[in-house]
């Protein structure tokens, strides 16, 4: 049945799939304070999946030669380095000309520390790193719109393409308030050619209690895979930590069933703000919004019924 | 899941009866979903290995499905690596399986400008030729000072880092027996 | 180590989460950095400053784990009274020739209770002739088999003797003040306390703390000097043998550390038995003596048993006592015969053939275009690698072909490109950085013609002895008498045809030895007979072949063993993961802590108390702490029970080094070979008894000294991304990888674009005395200028993985360096060297070579030859005469390339 | 380079870091700044939302669509009116819509058996799939209307046997047709707003309107074109009506999506916007004033279409520039975030 939070809310989406007695929701943490920007987790993912090369480009943003999240792409590790909050008035660099004007590196940078942490007590200097994949969301916008059921709610509560089902409509690529998914192009021939792509969160594995690969590969744990319900914990627990430890940049995101998307199977816990990770700050989801927006369909439909009618009425009064 | 599979053919059906009405998951699922599984699981065998990048020494499990590599991963009984690979290792079935491996013998004659491809027990003749010959033409019995060197000045050889110790023996016991002193690896570099 | 060794970093994420403090010392902000408490950004080539500056903290604050210190440690051992150390010399130590650049370290030695004549037999002997220890890289000996020193030095355990070893410490580092190091290292001295009260307040009984290094610091021209600095700091805190503490090397193969114990190295043989030298080892004897060292304590007493189960091994039933085991079929070295010293023999058409197996020194050795000139000029050359890699094809597509110096239809040397098998498709072990062997097993096939280098050797031997079959040349002996018969198998067919696959585990067998009449493996190398009734081919290897179990192949899942995981793999020697650890427990036996217990001495357990703990014992087990060497003994008898370094001649770490290096006692700041700046702590610039290679073809740039050194003013720096892996061989064919890390890029600050008009992600060149490359620019303040001796320096730094071929190509950056070697162990100063940088490709075709010589006519370094000493000639002269009377050092040897 | 798939379209023109986390948002070429410039964050520039994959096909099927909706209802009033001209009129526009409707649809797959994928499940969150339902009713009942209409005009002998059949079901077809028509004129709307693209799901409120008045509008230009100028009076009426509502709503559209209605005035999408009111304000001005006269109904029908066609296409723009900027993704979250406003679950 269509459940009451079906569309918007706190749901566990393995039993609103229809799935009778599901194993529990299974999820990513990636807690990017721990993040080396190794990148196996591209790499592990690519060979298992056998994602192809996605391009032989030097980006020149820090170390991410990988663009972005996209087809030939679900993990992503994106780089920003992060200039010092306060720079100590007696860094060389200021010294060597201080009448030039910066060098614009593009690289990102931030604005006045959030309130109550003292500015000496931040580093000089950060770079920080985070593994970017698919969120599995709650509500997943790509999974509602697919008029294929190509898109689906696995039993373990993550969304997975079907590549035998897609018809490459692309209709999810324009409703993830993420920018995961995408369609993958490339010469015909291939047939996951033209079919939507993106982290299946390895459901293969998962139905032999396996471990995703890239959470496998990981070699420092900032990937962490398992239950949802003990991962939230487990951030929890982990930004409480590093709140103790003077930390106070770090914050979760995602991890909150009540959040527009109604939490995602995968967060992050991370430190600054989601957009300076090319994240959006408070995701949507689209569906949320659906009834409404076929009530106004209806409406508009209606009128130009009764438009219609009325051309001919007064005419022929 | 296998067996949440109604058995009705068409999704639409199945979403009505199978609890969910909205098509989200369960009723939607084709065939080869059901059916899907790993081919950790699949696999004939599985060999553990070890890493062939840095020293560190993870482990690997090497997954092999009809003669062919279909998977390495990191080996999570490991002391040293608990299961993690780094993105050289976890490319390891990309290094054994890429295309542009060699896969036979090429040969390069003096001024040429292309390569040929040789048979192997051809360039084993060949290169056993060179050495018997390069040895002979550079043997010294006796060094300028005099002293007993008994040994060749001729052939060198560096590698061995990447190699096993089995290799490395060989290769120094082989090469000590035939004279050879200018033996040198990585670790000299 | 998060950027080469991330699975290895594991362990720092997980003490930082347990609460631990992370700082990371670097030239520049690294993925390490970027998970450290706090980065230090430090100029590249002044380490020895910086350790040397906290050895100074520790000493004058006397933070020293003093109990460890007095029992463990050398540090009571009185010094000669003819030595004389740096500060009085201006940089040289006492003893050193002006003429050889080398020092006669007999005034460096300890003094001694013994009767002369043994101090000259112990001490003397083996300290020898340093020319010859730097031609044959004789550190590397040392590596397992130590000084040999006297087994009892005089000593004074109060530490107040002004000649003890602590107090020469205590002197000699005084001069590393926090000033000191902030001028000469670019350290602010708050960053540089931080770092000294945190490596000092986490060591003592209840804590330990790692020292971990990557092997770019041996790749200095004072790269032996490093990692001493950091044992003695290490030793004075009490963190060797001990958990959580030590010294680590994170090598970079898989199996370097395998390569080194059973090496591929010209001057060593497997097990770091030397390999026998023209002018010392007449006799077997002669080469038995000199490592087991009569009259020092340790397990190198049995150097006999080891060396002729060895030759035993090589020669089999042909080696007997009559004939000395066959040692007179060893060939003899005589001198440098190193990978660089060989390079520049090809050059000069020395070399007739070369081997190349898994390595593409045309990219990952120093000085590329001397390595691909020299292959250029070989007869043949045979590679054997997994892909179509640069130093197979430098004939018809290397820099050189572009530059015109290689003419493919004028070159004559023949290639073999044989295909190599990879890791999964065959079976032997790999020895991991911590000295454990793993055996792999073997998953596939090798595709096509692709075979082992097990395969590629036996059966060249083979063919080779198939050859010389019926030769009545006696040269021919030593190939036709080898022990060479291994099984085969594999394909039944090929097996058949006498193509087979020799079975590594036979090989492993033999590593292991055995007793030759029984054939049953040996399980110790105490088992060692030195009467040919056993043999074995590396001596530290035994064990692992223990019970006729293949030991290397044990797999227990950690979850079912201790943390200490005695189960996994095998490591030498016989097990023990940690070496020395007899110095976890207190004098008396008992832990340091319960904290820190290992290793310790339990009365109770067996007749009359062993050793027992989490680790095997490294150390006699039954020997009680109190057990007191008898007079006049030696060898193992001698080792006392509070002597844990048990391979060292007095049974001490060693603070003050006597012997057994080239280049002094202690370590001391010299400037990299190429640097912008003055040495501040001496006269003597750079470390003045490395070894130099002086031709046109290695020019060297020039020194502040020198007018001209303003043409190459930023110091440049190369290290590996975690994306690709050394010279590219295994990463740049991958897509997987490649594509992660597409390009080649340089590294500047942006204070450093500013100065050059250098763009971001536009193209720079790098110029040198050897070469010019090119790269995408990378303008990042993770690279940062700092203040030296009061100017301010510019650190470049870039990836070496680029070469020609490959799914992403580019310039190398190894090209950029020249050849100068540190004098110990003949590693090349690969770490640091003086460039310049400008923006925009280089020159292509004939263009680039009259580009450099520009540079290098301005530089001066053409004419204008550097000089290695720059010690006032009164301190040459002074250290000079230090010298013990009638002592003629120095062999009849000529000094080549001064 | 090994030769597989390249990216999955990976923003190709990449500023070599050129995009400073910290943009300074700006009038991108366009004239018109609707809010104050905005600082935001983001990384490297680089967009957050996917823009949808798709062609212009959709905007030409957004605009087919449309047509082939008001047509249907245009012929059906036609058709109950007696107003056979109307009809045909109708009929055939249905027609032609649906067939190009179809080849937009088609292309935009790549292949026509994909389509079948589409009839496996019915999804009611998925505004592609109801309206591939619609259409799927929609169509073969306006297909037989146009049929029949077709039938009609062959010569009469040969409307015997089955052919007289399908005369005889052209009106209720017709009215079927008709009544299942304002939802595919509808339903495009929520198919555009029913995403993350921000200019396209902040229009949700009004672009039903916008998109039936355009239909409506579209539609009557259709008849005026092609109807007897006698007949048609409705069409004029509904495409003045449609244009009204159109023009009406689409300015309450502006101002009320927020900060990417700025992308319904700058750049391609600007110009297409600005030509489609001009158009559709010409065209209905045309339709009122000047009915009567054949040549000023054809060419007031002309521009009422092609101000229809340049609202889809410019709406279509419009959603693909505020994807690709992630301005416009990332400015309206962080001001709700900044003003303690997140979207959160009420209970």
């Amino acid at each position: 049945m269509i459940g009451r939070n079906s569309l918007f809310g706190p749901l566990d989406p393995a039993p609103d799939a229809g799935y009778e007695a599901p194993p529990p929701r299974k999820g990513f943490f990636t807690d990017t304070s721990v993040c080396i920007g190794c990148k196996a987790c591209e790499v592990a993912c690519k060979e298992w999946n056998d994602v192809p090369e996605n391009l032989f480009q030097m980006l020149g943003t820090s170390y991410d030669n990988s663009h972005s999240l996209n087809a030939n792409q679900w993990r992503h590790v994106a780089f920003i380095e992060r200039p010092g909050r306060s720079t100590a008035p007696d860094q060389p660099d200021r010294l060597a000309d201080p009448a030039t004007p910066p060098v614009d590196i593009g690289m990102p940078t931030v604005g006045a520390p959030p309130s109550g942490v003292p500015d000496e007590a931040k580093p000089d200097f950060q770079w920080l790193m985070s593994s970017d994949v698919c969120k599995h969301c709650t509500h997943a916008a790509c999974l509602d719109v697919c008029p294929t059921g190509s898109l689906f709610r696995s039993e373990f509560g993550t969304v997975v393409v079907q590549d035998d089902i897609c018809n490459g409509c692309g209709y999810c690529v324009a409703a993830c308030p993420y920018g995961v998914i995408d369609r993958r192009t490339g010469p015909e021939g291939d047939p996951s050619v033209g079919i939507a792509q993106k982290c299946t969160l390895c459901y293969d594995r998962l139905t032999d209690g396996q471990r995703p690969a890239c959470a496998a590969a990981c070699p420092t744990e900032s990937i962490v895979y398992g239950d949802v319900e003990q991962l939230r914990q487990q951030a929890n627990e982990r930004v409480a930590a590093l709140h103790e430890q003077g930390v106070m940049d770090a914050r979760l995101y995602g991890n909150d069933p009540e959040d527009g998307v109604g939490g995602t199977g995968a967060f992050f816990l991370l430190l600054d703000e989601p957009e300076v990770y090319g994240l959006p700050p408070d995701p949507v989801v689209t569906t949320k919004d659906l009834p409404h927006m076929f009530t106004r369909a209806g409406m508009a439909g209606t009128a130009l019924l009764i438009g219609a009618a009325l051309s001919f009425v007064r005419r022929r009064s | 899941m296998a067996g949440s599979r109604s058995l009705l053919p068409w999704p639409v059906l199945r979403q009505l009866l199978d609890g969910d009405v909205l098509g989200r998951g369960r009723s939607v699922r084709s065939r080869r979903t059901d059916e899907v599984e790993p081919r950790t699981a699949t696999a004939d065998r599985v060999a553990r290995s070890v890493c062939p990048y840095c020293a560190v020494g993870c482990g690997q499990k090497v997954f092999v499905k009809d003669e062919e590599v279909v998977q390495i991963e990191g080996d999570p009984d490991s002391p040293v690596s608990r299961g993690r690979l780094c993105p050289k290792g976890s490319a390891s079935k990309n290094l054994v399986t890429s295309s542009l491996r060699q896969t036979a013998v090429k040969y390069r004659a003096p001024y040429a400008t292309e390569w040929q491809e040789l048979d192997l027990h051809t360039a084993m003749d060949m290169v056993a030729d060179r050495v018997v010959r390069s040895r002979r033409d550079t043997w010294q019995d006796l060094d300028e000072h005099g002293r007993k060197v008994r040994r060749t000045m001729g052939i060198a050889s560096l590698g061995g880092a990447t190699l096993d110790n089995e290799e490395n023996y060989l290769i120094k016991k082989l090469f000590t027996a035939m004279g050879a002193i200018q033996i040198e690896n990585q670790a000299r570099i | 180590m998060a950027e080469a060794h991330p699975v290895g970093f594991q362990w720092v994420v997980e003490a930082k989460k347990r609460g631990a403090r992370i700082i990371h010392v670097d030239p520049r902000f690294t993925r390490t950095s970027a998970l450290a408490h706090q980065h230090v950004p430090i100029r590249v080539g002044s380490d020895i400053a910086f350790l040397g500056g906290i050895i100074n903290y520790v000493l004058e604050n006397e933070l020293d784990f003093r109990d460890y210190v007095v029992s463990y440690t050398n540090a009571a051992t009185i010094v000669s009274d003819t030595f004389v150390d740096v500060d009085d010399l201006d940089g040289l130590f006492s003893g050193f020739d002006p003429e050889t650049r080398t020092y006669d370290p007999t005034s460096w030695q300890y003094e001694s209770e013994d009767t002369d004549a043994d101090l000259h037999r112990s001490q003397a002997d083996s300290s020898g002739d340093h020319v010859e220890h730097r031609e044959t890289a004789a550190g590397m000996q040392h590596e397992s088999h130590g000084s040999s020193v006297s087994a009892r030095p005089m000593r004074d355990e109060t530490l107040q003797h002004p000649r003890c070893v602590y107090q020469v410490l205590k002197r000699h580092y005084a001069r590393y003040t926090p000033e000191v190091v902030e001028q000469v290292c670019g350290v602010s001295q708050d960053d540089f306390l931080a770092v000294c009260r945190a490596w000092t307040e986490n060591s003592g009984r209840e804590r330990t703390t790692a020292l971990v290094y990557s092997v770019g610091w041996t790749q200095h021209s004072v790269g032996v000097q490093y990692i001493r600095a950091g044992a003695i700091l290490q030793l004075l805190l009490g963190n060797m043998g001990r958990p959580g503490g030590g010294i680590m090397a994170l090598r970079g193969h898989a199996s370097i550390q395998g390569s080194t114990d059973i090496p591929t190295l010209f001057n060593l043989l497997p097990g770091y038995l030397p390999m026998p030298n023209a002018a010392k080892h007449h006799t077997l004897t002669d080469w038995i003596e000199s490592v087991r060292n009569p009259g020092a304590k340790g397990f190198w007493a049995n150097a006999g048993a080891y060396g002729i189960n060895l030759l035993k091994a090589y020669w089999g039933d042909a080696a007997t006592a009559d004939n000395d085991f066959c040692f007179d079929y060893m060939p003899r070295i005589t001198g440098d015969h190193g990978t660089y010293r060989t390079v520049l023999d090809m050059i000069d058409g020395k070399v007739k053939g070369y081997f190349l197996l898994g390595q593409n020194p045309a990219v990952g050795s120093a000085h590329g275009r001397a390595q691909r000139l020299g292959m250029a000029n070989l007869d043949w050359l045979v590679v054997r690698d997994l892909f179509e890699i640069e130093s197979a094809t430098f004939w018809k597509d290397s820099p050189e072909v572009e530059t015109g110096e290689i003419v493919p239809e004028e070159c004559r040397t023949e290639v073999f490109l044989f295909p190599a098998a990879s890791h999964v498709e065959k079976e032997g072990t790999f020895t991991q950085t911590q000295r454990m062997l793993q055996w792999r097993e073997k998953a596939v096939e090798p595709p096509g013609d692709a075979t082992s280098e097990l395969w590629f050797f036996y059966h060249l031997g083979r063919m080779v002895r198939e050859r010389l079959a019926g030769s009545d040349d006696e040269r021919d002996r030593p190939v036709l008498d080898l022990a060479w018969d291994y099984p085969l198998h594999g394909d039944p067919e090929q097996v058949a045809a006498g193509w087979g696959e020799p079975s590594a585990e036979a090989v492993l067998k033999e590593i292991n030895g055995y007793e030759v009449a029984t054939g049953r493996p040996l399980s110790t190398f105490t088992e060692m007979k030195a009467d040919g009734s056993t043999l074995g081919g590396c001596w530290i290897y035994t064990g692992v072949y223990k019970d006729g179990v293949n030991q290397a192949a044990r797999r227990t899942s950690r979850h079912d063993q201790s943390p200490v995981a005695p189960e996994w793999g095998w490591a030498w020697p016989l097990n023990r993961r940690i070496l020395y650890n007899r110095a976890s427990a207190d004098p008396e036996g008992r832990p340091w802590s319960e904290r820190k217990a290992y290793v310790w001495w339990d009365p109770e357990k067996g007749d009359a108390g062993e050793w027992v703990g989490d680790d095997v014992p490294d150390f006699e087990k039954t020997k009680p702490p109190s057990y007191r060497a008898p007079e006049g003994s030696e060898g193992v008898e001698a080792i006392e029970g509070i002597d844990p370094f048990i391979m060292q001649g007095d049974g001490k770490g060693a603070l003050y080094v006597p012997q057994g290096l080239v280049d002094g006692p202690m370590p001391t700041h010299y400037e990299p070979v190429e640097s912008p700046f003055r040495n501040l702590v001496h006269g003597q610039q750079g470390n003045p008894t490395r070894k130099e290679y002086r031709r046109d073809d290695n020019r060297m740039n020039p020194v502040p000294d020198d007018d001209h050194a303003d043409v190459f003013p930023f110091v440049f720096t190369t290290s590996r991304l975690t994306e690709h892996h050394t010279a590219g061989g295994m990463s740049r064919y991958l897509e997987h990888l490649a594509e992660l890390q597409p390009e080649m890029f340089v590294e500047v600050s942006p204070a450093l674009a500013r100065e050059r008009g250098l763009e971001h992600m536009g193209w720079c060149h790098v110029i040198t005395a050897r070469s010019a490359i090119e790269g995408r620019v990378m303008v990042t303040e993770r690279l940062r200028p700092l203040r030296v001796e009061g100017r301010i320096v510019h650190q470049v730094w870039m990836p070496y993985h680029w070469g020609q071929s490959g799914l992403v190509s580019g310039d190398s950056a190894n090209d950029l360096f020249g050849i100068s070697l540190d004098p110990n162990v003949l590693i090349q100063e690969s770490k640091v060297g003086t460039c310049d940088v400008r923006p925009g490709k280089r020159p292509r075709g004939t263009a680039l070579r009259d580009y450099v010589d520009g540079y290098v006519a301005r530089s001066g370094a053409v004419d204008h030859v550097v000089p290695v000493v720059t010690a006032s000639a009164d301190a040459v002269r002074r250290s000079h005469d230090v010298q013990e009377d009638g002592k003629d050092q120095h062999a009849p040897h000529q000094v080549e390339d001064r | 380079m090994s030769g597989s798939a390249s990216g999955g379209r990976p923003d190709t023109q990449v500023r070599h870091g050129g995009s400073p986390g910290r943009t300074r948002g700006s009038s991108r070429g366009g004239d018109r700044v609707m809010v104050p410039d905005a600082d935001f964050t983001s990384y490297y520039g680089r967009p957050i939302v996917k823009p949808a994959p798709w062609e212009h096909d959709i905007a030409y099927y957004l605009f087919t669509g449309g047509v082939a909706a008001g047509s249907s209802l245009l012929a059906a009033g036609a058709d109950l009116t007696d107003r056979p001209g109307l009809r045909r009129s109708g009929r055939i526009g249905s027609l032609i819509a649906l067939l190009l409707s179809v080849v937009a649809l088609v292309h935009d797959l790549g292949k026509p058996s994909r389509f079948i994928n589409m009839l496996r499940v019915v999804k009611l969150t998925s505004p592609m799939s109801v309206g591939t339902w619609i259409l799927t009713l929609h169509g073969p009942f306006a297909g037989l209307a146009s049929a029949a209409e077709l039938v009609g005009m062959l010569p009469t002998r040969w409307q015997r046997g089955p052919v007289r059949l399908l005369l005889r079901l052209g009106r209720p077809a017709g009215l079927v047709g008709a009544v299942t028509a304002p939802p595919v004129a509808a339903y495009t709307a929520v198919l555009l707003a029913d995403t993350a693209t921000p200019a396209w799901h902040s229009a949700y409120e009004e672009l039903p309107f916008v998109f039936c008045g355009s239909a409506a509008a579209a539609s009557g230009g259709w008849a005026m074109v092609t109807a007897p100028v006698a007949e048609a009076g409705p069409a004029r009426t509904f495409a003045v009506g449609g244009a009204a509502v159109e023009l009406l709503m689409a300015h309450r559209m502006e101002s009320s999506m927020g900060l990417s209605a700025e992308t319904l005035h700058t750049g391609k999408a600007g110009r297409l916007m600005r030509a489609s009111k001009v158009l559709t304000a010409a065209g209905a001005a045309g339709a009122l004033l000047g009915g009567r006269s054949r040549v000023v109904s054809v060419v007031s029908g002309t521009a009422l279409m092609a101000g229809s066609l340049c609202t889809r296409l410019g709406v279509y723009e419009a959603g693909m520039a505020s994807a690709r900027d992630p301005k416009y993704t990332v400015v309206p979250q962080r001001e709700r975030v900044e003003r303690g406003e997140q979207v959160r679950y009420q209970g």
